[in-house]
């Protein structure tokens, strides 16, 4: 060990000890390495859902090779998907089931945590799944797309997010943000038609690639830092050694903050979400928006919250200001919009600052309320692009607010559901988004970040006027068209769709108490 | 000593041919360039005892990424000089001097630094009796790192999946057998 | 049935109008002409009956018991404050009610005649007995808000009255004039009302003028000078007098009941029951005196020059309003209800007799075109000269008395120069009324140019009774309150309402006698320069010949409806509209829609630096890095 | 109905349902749908009429009380209950929307969206009258919006839409800082008590605020209810919304909306933070006697009449405030009473001028012109709400400002001074209005226009009629007011220092002080 | 003479601002992906640099990790390239900027 002839302190308890005087049997040791390779320990209950996700893709991919010869299996790839996402779906309720009799626990060497909190965000990435194949349906139709290698890629980026929930080491934090991430820059370019989708994979990818290089700089300086990357292991660390000015762990914690903050669209790393948002195929922009941000907020409260807990009064304050930045900037730019999925992709980022304000919380209650608002808002934000989906055209062109003038004559039901998912965007109560905001409120309030609690409100008030703009457009202006011209089909996915987001929408509106129980027992590991 | 002079060479290389590769005019010259990073590299792997990485930095990466990117460039036959002025009023400035400042301070950050990870419980050491480096790694990579590596398998499914179907030329049918022999 | 019985049903008085306001507003419609206005005169007839039932049972009562207080139920109860809807019947208020009713059925059924033909018959008599019942519940009201409630309905009742024929604006515009400038005087009703809850804890009348003694004389004063406030914009006193003279644009019954007989006395009437305040008052009650004897003294000046019938009777009014409140000013109650008795009597009169000679004319009320009625309007001219000789002053008739007995009260308290005032008012008031009365029944008929002489004729039986009647009244009417101490009946009947009040009273005859003799004198010389002046009336009016500019600023009443104009309406129109365009919508306003814009502008610019260019996105994201290195700089104390 | 039966639920619910009925109705059938919403809102008139029989005078407990956990993890319960106070805006709640349902008449487009928004509304509002859980009342609060939102929007005029947007945003905005407000409270009261409620009633008896946090709380419920009521300088977006909402959303929007900003003051301003109240009370005489004034001056010269009729609103709701923050029974009784008689006498203002625009498409001043001779009855109507408006004593209007202005006088003589010119004020702008428009000889179109029918007679006639009963016997409104007034009073005396001035004895006062105010300054007053 | 944790580190971080510099300025696709490369070079770099310091076989393992990211992207990236490519002959990365706002 060098410490480079710079003195270091490191604060054990309550005295200050060199470092070299450390006595060798305080510092924790495991693991005595052993001549034969021992079998790492697994439960398969905890990988469970990854592992069917994957292996069904795999699945769905011999299945589109076999198609060759036998085409009608192409349109077996959906249900087997569904299967797959059911199967899943059965495990998961499993493993919730034992963690909740039995307590939580770590397997594969602690690499992964099988937890209320982990379950909780699979099952929000599950239904995002779901819903994105659900939606997806009609439109692989209308735009003649492959629709196999859409449900296999859909999968294993899905398998990318499951993966991450359950993350307990900052590598497998990593490969799964690179699965779920390189599976949707795939995604984002998937429409060969449109330059748009194009575009957007590649920005996609060069700032995927970019931040995800930081990313992974940060889990270096950590490693540095602390000696492993397992959460476990840095709290273990840290709760043993009290870190004083330490520019290493810091450095780290800024890094993978630039990281997160770039998966779930933080103020200034957001500014591929409105394009990719815009170029994506809807459907895709539909599951990534809600698939993504779970996914990456689920890592990024388990890393603060678990493996960074003790410096919280280092990352609270970067996690305030990247709060207050997305909040402001993400609701003044969504107000300015002309195209529908822009607008929307500039309400998520803003949606995204509410997120933060729960994990800036940083206590049980603003993990709660984070978790409550990442439910709410995933069923709102898939609702909302499905019905972007499916009023689209061929070419998947149509989002432009224009389009959208006379809906409430043409499509008068489509119009209702919009109108009710903007209305649980812009928090207006009976509405899940309502629940979601209070909790946040709620655990900001208890925190006693009252100006920051006043940003959120007032910007949660800019932020309406985006979804009152779009109301006006589809309910208030006047059309001269006689009502039922240019009317899309809804296709029987979509309508599912729509029906379950609405239905939890009102119902986690009207009665939030199993949410928020839920939410409340999804806890981690410590 | 000798290490300092070695160190010292493959630094100092290790960081010109980075340089080169982002004042390459031409692609072809910025990948040749990242080849010298790469092997500078490999040399500062093998002066940390780092020996299979080496290998398989200068394997997988000269051999086979740099590769791959010449075959794009001249696929693509985009091997022609960039413009030398920059179409976006600014760029340049501000990220010369975003650069510079990212620069500054990690510099002085590093000069505190100290690994002071040291104290924790880490898994199995660099060295010691128990064979060799790529032993080591392997050892580690089966059983400590095991999830890591499956998550890997997915990783190349996904590229191979995903490559094939970015470039299949716009008809449904011809998706290949891209049956991937995948890990897991 | 006792007598307390009897009195207990004094809301009948009021009940019967409103009554017959109600059955007009639901059955109005479908009545032929003259139902309604026989039905409101029935109602009025039936009111003026039971007023009289009710004076002779309080009459019935020994002077200490004349008071008794009906209450109908609780008004406004909130807390502490208890207002009762109740009436109070003492002298004082039935003698009010028995010339208002009593003056008002005689207008009533001249109004049968006079708006003959009208297609808003009904509703003018509508109009009429609502205002009669409002003008009863104030008279009769034994709180203070409810004596609001009917200082309020006779407002509304005038404003609708006036403006009755809205169609033309300048009767619109009266109406509304009428109306806001009483509301000034309101404002000042109310806050005495506040004072009065505030330091006495009630509103009932009585109890409250029985508390008047403990109040500080300031409160006291405060409490009266509001009242009087009140007063001057009902009864157009200076400055807020401005609204009587326009308000001539009503039916002619009108401005008798309303605007001479009734409304505007109800200002009198306010200080005369509340001067237990101005009692404790040092300073109240010259202030009365004073805004009184100037607003007589203007509204006769302004009265000289003047061509139109009824302006002309209208400042004639106001001047004697005038008078009223010199008396109450000086404490001499009885004179002020005396003078405000028999000037209801003989301004009646004058009006309902121009009103006859407008109806003759068919319309016609400029002076210069009149002329020579007497000829034509037999009925009309007598009683129309007995009103006049009666406010010139003249003995033995009822003008003489009240008038006369105020001026007196003056000298007696040695207010000289308000008696010098009210002397030369009485000067022109002989004078002007002269004028009038040579302008319009003597000499030849002075057609308009040009237009063939419609041949008057004199007024229907409806309506010259009323003027006979009223011609009587004037004519006995002194002997109500003669200045002898056993013939003072008005004093004794007001003697239990005044109790405590030190009035003034001429106690040598001879004095008494001088004074009578001067008033008539000056009475004589007034009338007597006009008979003169106006032997023939040519285009050239000797008064105005003679006054040169000043005639035109005494027609256009001292200009003070050209200052209200100029100085107040018109610059504070423009310049409220000059705030609402740019203060309210451009400021207040302007700071909402600016947030609204700036964020827009914020997002617009914001938004130029998503410039699609992916380098530029990879900057942000660098930059983003660098700053929380930065923090974490600062953070680890490495920099700082 | 037992005793068990759940009134106000059923209240909130039989709208809600009417709504949905609408809804479902199929949409030819317009004959249907306009029968369905009426039944539904009379019936929730009817059962407005069975509470107010049923409502207990002489206390100032909540009653019908019904109270079930709704959001367990926050403490937020479904609590519902009825005093005094919200009595009668339930009350005149349901029995306006009747009487716009019956003026809607004319209402073509999308009917049943229409029906299903202003019965939506009715419930929202109902709802936030009778919420006992700051949440619950944070809640219908919000949900108002909505239906409002689309009403402007949807089915008002010309510049509909930019009015519905800055209704919806402008209201939200101050709403925003009151959902702040009642979560920092009940957070406060659970750190310092552990519990965490939002029940009003027990957050109310919980006194362990300290002063400036108080303050802090009580502003931010100010900026919700002020920008409602709403307040000077929070105004502009009323005229707006007035002038572009079709009839009914004027009417309602004057008649209960705005009344929500008002009785939040009531309910929760004052009880919940006394301290606050006492010491913030100024700040608010201030902006009430701003308004008042500000109000009626501005209303003078407005060209459009409506907007006219909005402005005489920001003048009348100064005067509400101005009473409850007198501090006094007499002020808060005129507040709470003005509440309804503006309600009954705006109501009006905005139905006529609605039944005008019907007729001649213009609510300009200036090309209006003596309607009252070919409108008689629309005339006489007008005149009768512009003097109750006016405060006219015999109609309602009066027993509210003058209890105000009463009350206002007796702790805080100036501002009651300066509002009493107000009512001078009213009367110039509304007389103004009603010479231009009413007075004067019919021109063109002026001469053609019909005056009302039966159906309209039908509408607007109840509202004055019942604005004449209140104004000449009110007792049986203040006499159910006032338990709930002053045990409101009673809590803030108990609370701070503050002493309402007892009625004064008639004792000699000395000269040295004339008209020494009865007002108890703080330092006296004897614990 | 051993070289110490120090110099190893600041190499890494003059590569990974290099590198992160170099996806600023250049404006083919391509090299900014190598530059990306650069940037997980300099992370490689410094986990080995690590692993030395703490004696620990996980740093290295973790590069081993990074390359196989590194080729997957790759692979996925120049797809992506070579699909845009096609369809707009001589494409920068400055030109696709059909979505901003």
């Amino acid at each position: 060990m060098d410490a480079g002839g710079i003195s270091v302190t490191v604060r054990l308890g309550q005295g200050e000890i060199p470092v070299d005087q450390i006595p060798v049997d305080q510092i924790p040791v495991e693991g005595q390495p052993t001549q034969t390779i021992p079998t790492p320990d697994l439960e398969f209950a905890g990988i469970g859902p990854e592992v069917v996700v994957s292996t069904t893709a795999l699945v769905i991919v011999g299945l589109l090779a076999l198609s060759q010869r036998w085409p009608r299996l192409r349109s077996a790839t959906f249900w087997v998907s569904i299967v797959g996402l059911a199967v899943a779906g059965v495990l998961l309720a499993g493993a919730w089931s034992d963690v909740m009799t039995f307590g939580s626990y770590q397997t594969l060497r602690g690499m992964v945590a099988v937890d209320g909190f982990a379950l909780f965000n699979k099952f929000l990435v599950l239904v995002a799944t779901f819903l994105g194949l659900l939606i997806a349906q009609g439109f692989l139709r209308r735009e003649n797309l492959d629709a196999g290698a859409y449900h296999a890629l859909i999968l294993l980026s899905a398998a990318g997010m499951l993966m991450m929930a359950s993350a307990n080491d900052l590598i497998v934090i990593f490969l799964a943000l690179e699965v779920l991430s390189i599976a949707l820059y795939v995604l984002a370019a998937f429409h060969r038609d449109r330059l748009e989708s194009q575009e957007a994979g590649i920005k996609y990818f060069v700032l995927g690639a970019f931040s995800s290089a930081i990313f992974l700089y940060g889990v270096a300086w950590v490693y540095g830092a602390t000696g492993t990357t397992s959460l476990t292991g840095i709290a273990q660390f840290l709760s043993n050694f009290t870190l004083v000015e330490n520019q290493g762990l810091l450095v780290g914690l800024a890094l993978l903050l630039v990281g997160f903050g770039f998966k779930v669209s933080a103020v200034p790393f957001h500014m591929w979400t409105p394009d990719v948002y815009e170029g994506a195929p809807t459907p895709v922009t539909a599951f990534m928006s809600a698939g993504t941000k779970v996914a990456s907020f689920a890592a990024l409260l388990r890393v603060l919250q678990t493996g960074l807990e003790t410096q919280r009064l280092d990352w609270e304050p970067l996690v305030f200001g990247l709060a207050v930045l997305t909040l402001v900037v993400g609701s003044v730019l969504a107000i300015v919009q002309t195209n529908v999925k822009r607008m929307l992709a500039y309400s998520s980022i803003s949606h995204a600052g509410f997120v933060l304000i729960g994990v800036q919380a940083g206590t049980d209650d603003g993990v709660a309320a984070a978790l409550a608002y990442l439910f709410a808002y995933t069923f709102i934000v898939v609702g909302t692009f499905s019905v972007v989906t499916v009023l689209a055209h061929r070419g998947d062109v149509g989002h432009d607010l224009s389009d959208y003038r006379g809906l409430s004559r043409r499509q008068p039901v489509v119009a209702a559901l919009l109108a009710f998912l903007l209305f649980a965007q812009a928090g207006i109560p009976l509405t899940s988004g309502f629940v979601a905001k209070l909790a946040v409120f709620r655990a900001a309030v208890n925190d006693e970040q009252y100006a920051l609690v006043i940003v959120a409100v007032l910007v949660a008030v800019v932020a309406a006027f985006v979804y009152i703009r779009l109301l006006v457009v589809t309910y208030l202006e006047d059309t001269d068209s006689d009502g039922t011209a240019g009317r899309v089909h809804v296709d029987g996915g979509a309508r599912l769709a729509l029906a379950i987001c609405a239905a939890f929408t009102l119902a986690i509106g009207v009665a939030p108490n199993a949410l928020l129980d839920i939410a409340d027992r999804a806890n981690f590991l410590f | 000593m000798m290490t300092w002079i070695v160190f010292t060479v493959a630094a100092v290389a290790a960081v010109l041919s980075a340089i080169g590769v982002v004042v390459s005019r031409n692609p072809v010259h910025a990948a040749l360039n990242l080849v010298g990073t790469l092997f500078s590299v490999a040399v500062l792997f093998v002066l940390q005892e780092a020996h299979f990485l080496a290998a398989v930095q200068v394997i997988v990466y000269a051999g086979a990424v740099v590769v791959l990117f010449l075959f794009v460039i001249m696929l693509l036959g985009v091997d022609r000089d960039e413009m030398l002025d920059d179409p976006l009023p600014f760029q340049r400035p501000i990220a010369l001097v975003a650069g510079g400042v990212a620069l500054f301070g990690l510099s002085v950050l590093i000069q505190g630094t100290v690994a002071t990870g040291g104290l924790s419980a880490r898994g199995p050491a660099l060295s010691g009796d128990e064979g060799g480096n790529v032993e080591r790694v392997a050892k580690s990579l089966f059983t400590d790192f095991i999830w890591p590596f499956e998550i890997t398998s997915v990783l190349l499914v996904i590229a191979v999946v995903g490559a094939i179907v970015l470039v299949r030329d716009g008809r449904r049918d011809d998706a290949d057998s891209s049956e991937p022999e995948s890990a897991s | 049935m006792s007598a307390h019985d009897v009195l207990d049903l004094a809301w009948i008085i009021p009940a019967l109008p409103l009554a017959g306001a109600v059955l007009l507003l639901l059955f109005g419609s479908r009545m032929r002409e003259p139902g309604p206005g026989m039905l409101a005169t029935l109602m009025m007839g039936g009111s003026f009956a039971w007023s009289l039932v009710t004076l002779a049972t309080l009459w019935s009562l020994d002077s200490e018991e004349r008071l008794h207080v009906v209450k109908l139920f609780d008004w406004i109860p909130a807390g502490s404050l208890e207002v009762s809807a109740s009436l109070l019947i003492d002298p004082l208020s039935v003698t009010m009610i028995l010339f208002v009713t009593g003056v008002g059925a005689l207008i009533h059924l001249y109004a049968v005649g006079y708006m003959h033909g009208d297609p808003r018959f009904s509703r003018f008599f509508l109009y009429l007995n609502l205002f009669a019942a409002s003008m009863l519940i104030l008279v009769l009201g034994g709180s203070f808000p409810l004596i609001f409630l009917g200082w309020e309905g006779v407002g509304l009742c005038s404003y609708l009255l006036i403006s009755f024929w809205f169609e033309r604006d300048s009767a619109a515009v009266a109406g509304k004039k009428a109306f806001v400038t009483n509301r000034v005087g309101d404002f000042g009703f109310l806050l005495a009302m506040f004072l009065i809850f505030a330091h006495l804890g009630t509103l009932e009348v009585v109890p409250a003028l029985e508390g008047a003694s403990h109040l500080a004389e300031g409160t006291a004063t405060a409490i009266a000078l509001l009242f009087f406030l009140g007063a001057m914009g009902k009864s157009a006193q200076l400055p807020l007098h401005v609204w009587l003279p326009d308000a001539m644009e009503g039916p002619t019954p009108v401005s008798a009941l309303i605007h001479a007989a009734t409304m505007v006395t109800a200002g009198v009437y306010l200080v005369v029951r509340t001067h237990p305040f101005f009692e404790m008052s040092a300073v109240a009650g010259d202030v009365v005196a004073w805004v009184g004897v100037l607003t007589a003294f203007v509204a006769a000046s302004i009265a000289l020059v003047h061509n139109d019938i009824k302006r002309v009777l209208a400042y004639s009014t106001i001047s004697q309003l005038g008078y009223m409140f010199m008396a109450a000013g000086v404490g001499a109650y009885t004179a002020a209800m005396f003078h405000m008795v028999t000037h209801a009597f003989f301004k009646a009169l004058l009006f309902l007799g121009a009103g006859s000679v407008i109806h003759g004319l068919h319309g016609e009320q400029d002076m210069r075109r009149m002329g020579g009625l007497r000829k034509y309007m037999p009925w009309t001219a007598r009683t129309f000269i007995v009103a006049w000789l009666a406010i010139a002053g003249m003995v033995p008739l009822a003008g003489f008395w009240s008038k006369d007995e105020i001026l007196a009260a003056v000298w007696v308290r040695d207010d000289y120069a308000l008696w010098l005032v009210g002397a030369a008012t009485a000067l022109m008031t002989a004078f002007y009324m002269t004028r009038q009365v040579r302008m319009v029944f003597d000499g030849e008929r002075r057609p308009a140019d040009g237009e063939a002489p419609a041949t008057p004729h004199e007024s229907p039986p409806t309506m010259v009774f009323p003027l006979v009647a009223l011609a009587g009244l004037t004519v006995v009417g002194g002997l109500l309150n003669l200045p002898f101490t056993s013939l003072a009946f008005l004093g004794k009947w007001l003697e239990p309402v005044l109790e405590g009040v030190h009035e003034v009273h001429v106690d040598s005859f001879g004095l008494g006698f001088a004074l009578s003799t001067v008033a008539v004198i000056v009475g004589v010389v007034g009338i007597g320069l006009a008979y003169r002046m106006y032997a023939t009336v040519t285009d050239t009016d000797p008064v105005r010949a003679r006054l040169g500019s000043a005639a035109t600023f005494l027609e256009r009443g001292w200009r003070f409806d050209w200052v209200y104009e100029t100085l107040i309406v018109a610059p504070g129109r423009r310049f409220l509209e000059w705030a609402s365009k740019h203060f309210d919508l451009g400021i207040v306003d302007g700071a909402v829609n600016g947030i609204a814009r700036a964020l827009q502008l914020g997002g617009e610019e914001t938004r130029k630096l998503q410039t699609g260019h992916v380098r530029r996105y990879a900057f942000a994201v660098f930059a983003g890095t660098t700053l929380l290195l930065a923090f974490v700089l600062i953070r680890a104390r490495v920099v700082i | 109905m037992t005793a068990d039966f759940p009134l106000l639920s059923a209240l909130i619910a039989v709208p809600m349902l009417g709504a949905l009925v609408a809804l479902a109705l199929p949409a030819k059938r317009d004959d249907l749908q306009r029968a369905a919403a009426m039944i539904f809102s009379m019936a929730t008139l009817g059962l407005a009429g069975y509470l107010l029989v049923e409502f207990q005078t002489g206390t100032a407990a909540f009653q019908f009380v019904e109270h079930k956990t709704w959001i367990r993890d926050f403490g937020i319960s479904y609590t519902l209950g009825v005093d005094g106070i919200s009595l009668f805006m339930i009350v005149l709640t349901a029995l306006l929307f009747p009487v716009v349902l019956l003026a809607s008449a004319n209402v073509r487009k999308n009917l049943k969206a229409y029906l299903f928004f202003m019965l939506m509304l009715e419930a929202g509002i109902i709802g936030v009258f009778m919420s006992l859980d700051l949440i619950l009342f944070f809640v219908f609060w919000e949900i108002t919006l909505v239906p409002m939102y689309f009403l402007i929007g949807g089915w008002g005029y010309d510049r509909r839409i930019y009015a519905a947007i800055k209704f919806f945003l402008y209201t939200m905005a101050g709403s925003a800082l009151l959902l702040v407000g009642i979560l920092s409270l009940a957070f406060l009261h659970d750190s310092a008590t552990g519990t965490l409620t939002f029940n009003f009633v027990e957050l109310a008896n919980w006194d362990g605020l300290s002063g400036s946090t108080e303050k802090w709380l009580f502003l931010a419920f100010f900026a919700g209810f002020a920008v409602k009521v709403p307040l000077f300088p929070f105004h502009t977006w009323l005229p707006d919304a007035h002038t572009e909402a079709p009839t009914a959303g004027s009417v309602v929007l004057a008649g209960v909306l705005l009344k929500m900003g008002t009785y939040g003051f009531l309910r929760f301003s004052m009880t919940l933070f006394p301290e606050a109240t006492r010491d913030l009370a100024p700040l608010l005489l201030v902006l009430a006697t701003i308004g008042i004034i500000y109000g009626a001056l501005m209303a003078t010269v407005q060209p459009d009449i409506k907007r006219l009729i909005a402005y005489s609103s920001v003048a009348h709701l100064g005067f509400v405030v101005l009473g409850i923050f007198a501090l006094t029974t007499q002020g808060l009784a005129g507040g709470v009473f003005t509440m309804i008689a503006h309600g009954l006498n705006t109501g009006v203002l905005f139905l006529l001028v609605g039944m005008i625009y019907e007729r001649r498409h213009t609510r300009q001043i200036a090309e209006l012109r003596g309607l009252w001779k070919v409108a008689p009855r629309l005339g006489g109507l007008f005149l009768v709400a512009a003097f109750a408006s006016v405060g006219l004593p015999g109609l309602s209007g009066f027993v509210g400002e003058f209890l105000v202005l009463l009350g206002t006088f007796l702790t805080q003589r100036p501002y009651a001074i300066i509002s009493a010119s107000g009512v001078i004020l009213a009367a110039v702008y509304l007389l103004w209005a009603y010479q231009r428009v009413f007075t004067g000889e019919p021109e063109g179109e002026n001469a053609a226009m019909a005056d009302l029918n039966g159906r309209e007679m039908v509408t607007v006639l109840p509202l004055v009629l019942l604005s004449l009963v209140i104004g000449v016997y009110p007792k049986p409104i203040l006499e159910r007011i006032e338990p709930s007034l002053k045990t409101t009073i009673e809590h803030i005396e108990a609370r701070t220092d503050y002493r309402e001035p007892s009625a004064p004895v008639l004792i000699t006062e000395s000269d040295d002080e004339p008209g020494a105010p009865p007002v108890v300054h703080d330092e006296e007053v004897v614990p | 003479m051993r070289v110490g944790p120090g110099p190893y580190l600041l190499v890494a971080a003059i590569l990974f601002t290099v590198g992160a510099t170099g996806v600023m300025l250049r404006r083919n696709a391509l090299v900014m992906f190598m530059c990306v490369e650069l940037m997980l070079n300099a992370v490689n770099l410094t986990f080995v640099t690590f692993s030395r310091q703490l004696d620990d076989i996980g740093g290295q393992v973790y590069v081993f990790f990074v390359l196989v990211v590194a080729a997957a992207e790759v692979a996925v990236g120049l797809a992506i390239i070579v699909a845009i490519f096609r369809r707009r002959q001589g494409a920068t990365a400055d030109d696709l900027n059909l979505l901003k706002g």
